[in-house]
């Protein structure tokens, strides 16, 4: 299926909860989703016979250096070979976003390093620790306005 | 060669010390040549050069060099670790690999305890390692080495048993315990030797013999004690210096005992090959320890060839092959004794 | 029951065929060589240590702009219309002292971006590999030409000619701002330890 | 906390005053088999493992944040290096193609074959590489070397092109750094007329010995469903039998002119998705590999390689993701440019990070020597793994 054709089944199944494809070449095509909506689309997306969204191959969190933090979604059909880039934006305060760690069991890890370099919460994530990072670190160092701390465990950082 | 020596000094227990001295001669001079002989086939096996500088000649040196290293190091004790175990233990492993040599007869003139149950006294007495690998395993309080103590003790109590039977078979034909006189019975060309006797059920034996002694020195593909990629170093991780240097000297002086047995019982001990050809006490030794050298290169040979077995893998191969099969030898060595004399 | 003895049969038949193999390898001669004793030739393109030519260097910056670890530092000092740098190799006319110009090997990933925008061709990568140091410091190397008192001499000479041309313009115009000073940091030979 | 509770659950007390209890073993960072710093806390009923809990970041050099301070896009090419560090050219190149992507650019057909060339002979030495590392892993230790020496011939032809011999920052964006040297094109071939007999002497050698194939057959089954599921890539997806491949599936580059067969594990000696399954697709691309390379040196157009170097990328405000096919599976860049010469967001989906992320699924109720053998197989890199 074409982009188009998945967001218009999209549309039509969540109607407000996401925009409409957006298309800018040389960008990948891809559909805004609400923050709270993520995993019904998820698991629409992965269960719709026409769409089989089976393999999750990138999630991406963001700072889009607006106030917003974000997560990008790249997701393929090993059975129908075709593409989908979903993007989901919070407001940096409150950076709740649910986990499709149910939905596709690879986002784990991937949720976890974004909670631990951009810093968004994933409700519902079973083990959501720091994975890249030491657990005791502080800040999330992808931020934009992050600033390198001088000391870690008496340790100076930027040697 | 006891006879010689009372000749000389008049104290019995003089007497005793240099025969004792002897076979310490051959193994600290072997040890250094065998880890050395290691290392070099290891590199040539795998294209390399190996120890190049040390002493001029093909790194002849280098372990010269190693020992006078490991001698100066630090000896270092894990603070947990139960001090007075993690001492004794390589003591243990050494003396258990040490003793057995007492019964090995170098050459015709020369064994170092003249005992009529000599087979037996070095089953046993090589056993006694076990107890000191565990000990290790123990004592030095990391779960690694607990792993491999516990590894290697099964390994080595399990594969006692294909061992035992493998002797025993050769007992069997020879009728007797006594090394120097299985030795004396193989006197001849080389198809006096046992192994070529009643073929192939002794051929099959030493085999299997060679088989469970690689596993009784830890050495590969039976290595899982001391599995480099799986636990560190197995039992003796957590040893340096001259502590660990024991451990090494009686892993090679293990891996040369069981050469020796396997020359002495299967292939003629210090016999020629080519019946009076070359014979006599003084080439009696060095057949004996040209065999035994022979074997020594085929278990580095192994080595570099093969990986490793898993625990269960190896408890399969004794339990289920080796085992029965000795059984199989043991029985069938038994009939043809009995019916065919 | 046939699995058993096929498995018995196949483990030793494929120990015997790898023991051939490393026996025949025992005799083929080794791949490796005596290292400090026989040293490959390295091809033409090898990228280790970096040299620079700095009779030909026009202290551009451009190498130190390319660097993704910022290894190259670069500090230089306008030259007066009366003096005269030279020319480089290619033909350029030099028109700034290069007071500073330090590479820290250490630092160095040896990428080779710093190679190509040079535009007199003066910096690039040498067959040297064997520059290990017992100090961190000694593999900061100084590639500038001017002595510390040389460096001193030119600021200063900029310094005069700065605040000359700036009272003529004062003169000229009205009060303009001071010439802005030049950072006076630690000259490039302290560091040389 | 869930790690406890799952402990207290599988205790088991047999009589009582004899109770055994798991044991919680640490594997790494410091330990010879797993592949550089990775961490394994191991949950243990004596040899089996009951759980495994990764820990990973040991090598974590924020690669991520460099490229965002870089000043400029080619700057990130060296630290690209430094993700995959066994497989650099395969980073450069999926780094320059999701440049080249945002810039629209078109690459001179020349370069194309280069890149593909290099590719394949990055992957060869790659697979060397897990080939080498995983007999040491069993325990044998000849092949390690005998697979070194094969990949120091690829090293001298990488050097003897871009002068080094492990990171490369050979290709570009828009284009490679050099042209090829003379004589290049018939070391290569050569390289892969010695190659063959080569691999079969280590195929004679390890893959087929009975103790290799009795260590590693059955042995961290990987189901196909759950390697989708979990995103596996590369080797590991198509040793589950999954018949997948960037290279032909999604082609870039000049892949859909050669001509070559997407291998996957068939289950040979044991179950399909096993370790011996997954060591063996990495045999057989090696073979398919070295049929590209001859291909497209035979292809080979001439050209200028340094045409589309642009002097000063800066691309529109857009986002891609690319990826390609690295030794280790998808290799994936998720870049986001705000217009300005430097990235604003460079996200680097490392197979091997995704890969190590099935581990735990698939060592549970194995023993230590197998939990070995399964992370040898998994073929990680740890410069990737943390980034």
């Amino acid at each position: 299926m074409t982009p188009q054709e998945i967001a218009a089944k999209l549309k039509a199944r969540f109607g407000e909860a996401i925009s409409d494809l957006k298309e800018a070449p040389p960008s990948d095509p891809f559909i805004s989703i609400q923050s709270l909506r993520v995993k019904d689309v998820a698991a629409f997306l992965r269960s719709d016979p026409d769409l089989e969204f089976d393999y999750l191959m990138c999630l991406s969190g963001m700072d889009y250096n607006n106030g917003n933090l974000g997560v990008v979604y790249n997701l393929y059909s090993m059975t129908k070979r075709h593409k989908l880039t979903l993007r989901v934006e919070v407001p940096k305060a409150d950076p709740k976003v649910p986990s499709v760690e149910s939905i596709w069991r690879t986002a784990d890890w991937h949720e976890r390093e974004a909670y631990d370099l951009v810093g968004i919460v994933f409700a519902g994530h079973p083990d959501l620790r720091r994975i890249l990072c030491p657990y005791d670190w502080e800040g999330h160092p992808l931020q934009k306005d992050y600033k390198v701390p001088e000391f870690y465990q008496g340790m100076k950082v930027p040697y | 060669m006891e006879e010689l020596l009372r000749s000389f000094f008049d104290i019995d227990i003089l007497v005793f010390a240099v025969i004792a001295i002897v076979p310490l001669l051959w193994v600290l001079p072997y040890a250094l040549f065998a880890v050395w002989l290691e290392r070099k086939v290891a590199a040539h096996m795998q294209d390399r050069l190996g120890p190049m500088r040390v002493g001029g000649w093909h790194g002849w040196a280098q372990t010269i060099a190693d020992i006078l290293k490991l001698i100066q190091k630090e000896d270092i004790v894990p603070t947990l670790a139960d001090k007075k175990l993690h001492f004794l233990a390589p003591l243990v492993v050494f003396i258990g690999s040490y003793a057995a040599f007492a019964a090995l007869p170098f050459s015709s003139a020369y064994v170092g305890s003249h005992v009529n149950v000599g087979v037996f006294y070095i089953l046993a007495v090589s056993s006694l390692a076990v107890v000191g690998l565990l000990m290790a395993g123990w004592a030095s309080n990391n779960k690694w080495s607990l792993f491999g103590a516990m590894r290697s003790v099964a390994q080595i109590i399990s594969y006692e048993i294909p061992t035992a039977l493998a002797i025993l078979c050769v007992v069997v034909i020879a009728g007797t315990l006594d090394l120097q006189e299985i030795n004396r019975m193989q006197t001849g060309w080389f198809w006096e030797w046992f192994v070529f006797k009643k073929f192939p059920f002794v051929f099959v034996a030493f085999i299997i013999f060679f088989v469970s002694s690689l596993a009784e020195t830890n050495r590969t593909p039976f290595d899982i004690p001391e599995a480099e990629s799986e636990l560190v170093a197995g039992y003796h991780t957590e040893y340096t210096g001259m502590k660990f240097a024991l451990f090494f000297l009686a892993e090679y002086g293990n891996m040369f005992l069981v050469s020796a047995v396997a020359s002495s019982l299967f292939l003629g001990g210090w016999n020629s090959p080519f019946g009076d050809f070359m014979s006599g006490p003084i080439w009696g030794v060095f057949w004996f320890l040209s065999k035994g050298m022979f074997f020594v290169f085929v278990q580095i040979w192994l080595r570099w060839t093969l990986p490793r077995l898993r625990v269960d893998q190896l408890m399969h191969v004794s339990w289920k092959v080796l085992t029965p099969w000795s059984f199989v030898c043991l029985l069938a060595i038994g009939f043809w004794t009995v019916l065919g004399g | 029951m046939a699995k058993y003895f096929k498995d018995i049969f196949t483990s030793i038949w494929t120990v015997l065929v790898g023991m051939k193999i490393t026996f025949l390898h025992l005799f083929t001669p080794a791949v490796t060589i005596q290292y400090p004793d026989v040293k490959p030739k390295l091809p033409e393109r090898a990228r280790n240590r970096l040299y620079v030519n700095i009779d030909d260097c026009i202290g551009c910056d451009q190498c130190s702009n390319a660097c993704p670890v910022d290894c190259i530092e670069i500090e230089t000092v306008k030259s007066l219309p009366t003096d005269d740098l030279g020319t480089t190799s290619t033909g350029q006319k030099k028109r700034l002292w290069v007071t500073k110009f330090d590479i820290d090997i250490a630092k160095c990933c040896y990428c080779g971006l710093c190679v190509p925008p040079c535009p007199t061709e003066c910096i690039k990568m040498t067959e040297v590999y064997e520059f290990s140091e017992y100090d961190r410091y000694n593999l900061i190397y100084n590639f500038s030409a001017l002595t510390a008192e040389q460096v001193g001499e030119v600021r200063a000479k900029q310094a005069a000619y700065e605040k000359e041309q700036a009272a003529k313009k004062a003169a000229a115009v009205k009060p303009a701002p001071a010439a802005q000073p030049r950072p006076q940091q630690q000259s490039p030979g302290s560091k040389k330890s | 906390m869930a790690q406890i509770e799952t402990i207290e659950s599988q205790k088991t007390s047999i009589g009582k005053t004899v109770r055994t209890e798991e044991m919680i073993i640490n594997m790494g960072p410091q330990h010879p088999s797993t592949h550089g710093v990775l961490r394994l806390e191991l949950v243990v009923d004596g040899e089996i493992v009951v759980e495994v809990i990764p820990h990973i970041g040991y090598l974590h050099r924020c690669f991520e944040k460099h490229a965002e301070s870089m000043a400029n896009y080619q700057q990130v090419i060296p630290y690209c290096d430094r993700l995959d560090y066994i497989s650099s050219m395969s980073m450069d190149w999926a780094y320059a193609m999701a440049v080249e992507k945002m810039l629209g650019i078109k690459i001179p057909e020349r370069v194309e074959y280069i890149r593909v060339v290099m590719a394949e002979l990055q992957r060869i030495a790659s697979h060397l590489i897990a080939l080498g590392t995983y007999g040491l892993d069993v325990g044998a230790f000849t092949p390690f070397l005998y697979c070194f020496r094969d990949r120091e011939r690829i090293l001298d032809l990488f050097e003897m092109t871009c002068g080094a011999r492990l990171l490369y920052n050979y290709i570009w964006v828009g284009g490679v750094s050099h042209d090829l040297p003379p004589g290049f094109v018939e070391k290569a071939r050569d390289f892969c007329r010695y190659f063959r007999p080569s691999l079969k002497e280590i195929n004679d050698l390890l893959t087929y010995n009975k103790i290799f194939i009795e260590r590693t057959a059955d042995v961290g089954i990987l189901p196909a469903d759950v390697a989708i599921n979990y995103a596996c890539s590369g080797p590991m997806l198509r040793a589950s039998g999954v018949n997948f491949d960037l290279r032909r599936d999604d082609p870039y580059s000049v892949y859909d002119r050669l001509d070559w067969e997407v291998q996957i594990g068939k289950g040979d000696v044991g179950t399909v998705g096993d370790c011996w399954d997954r060591y063996m697709v990495r045999v057989r691309e090696m073979e398919q590999s070295a049929a590209i390379i001859e291909q497209a040196l035979e292809q080979l157009p001439s050209g200028d390689v340094s045409a589309a170097i642009p002097k000063r990328i800066r691309p529109p405000v857009c986002d891609v993701y690319v990826r390609s096919e690295s030794p280790r599976g998808e290799i994936g860049f998720y870049v986001v440019s705000d217009g300005t010469g430097s990235p604003f967001r460079v996200k680097a989906r490392s197979p091997a990070f995704v890969n190590l992320s099935v581990l735990p699924e698939i060592c549970k109720g194995y023993m230590i020597a197998d939990l070995v053998a399964i992370v040898g197989s998994v073929d990680i890199v740890l410069g990737e793994v943390d980034r």
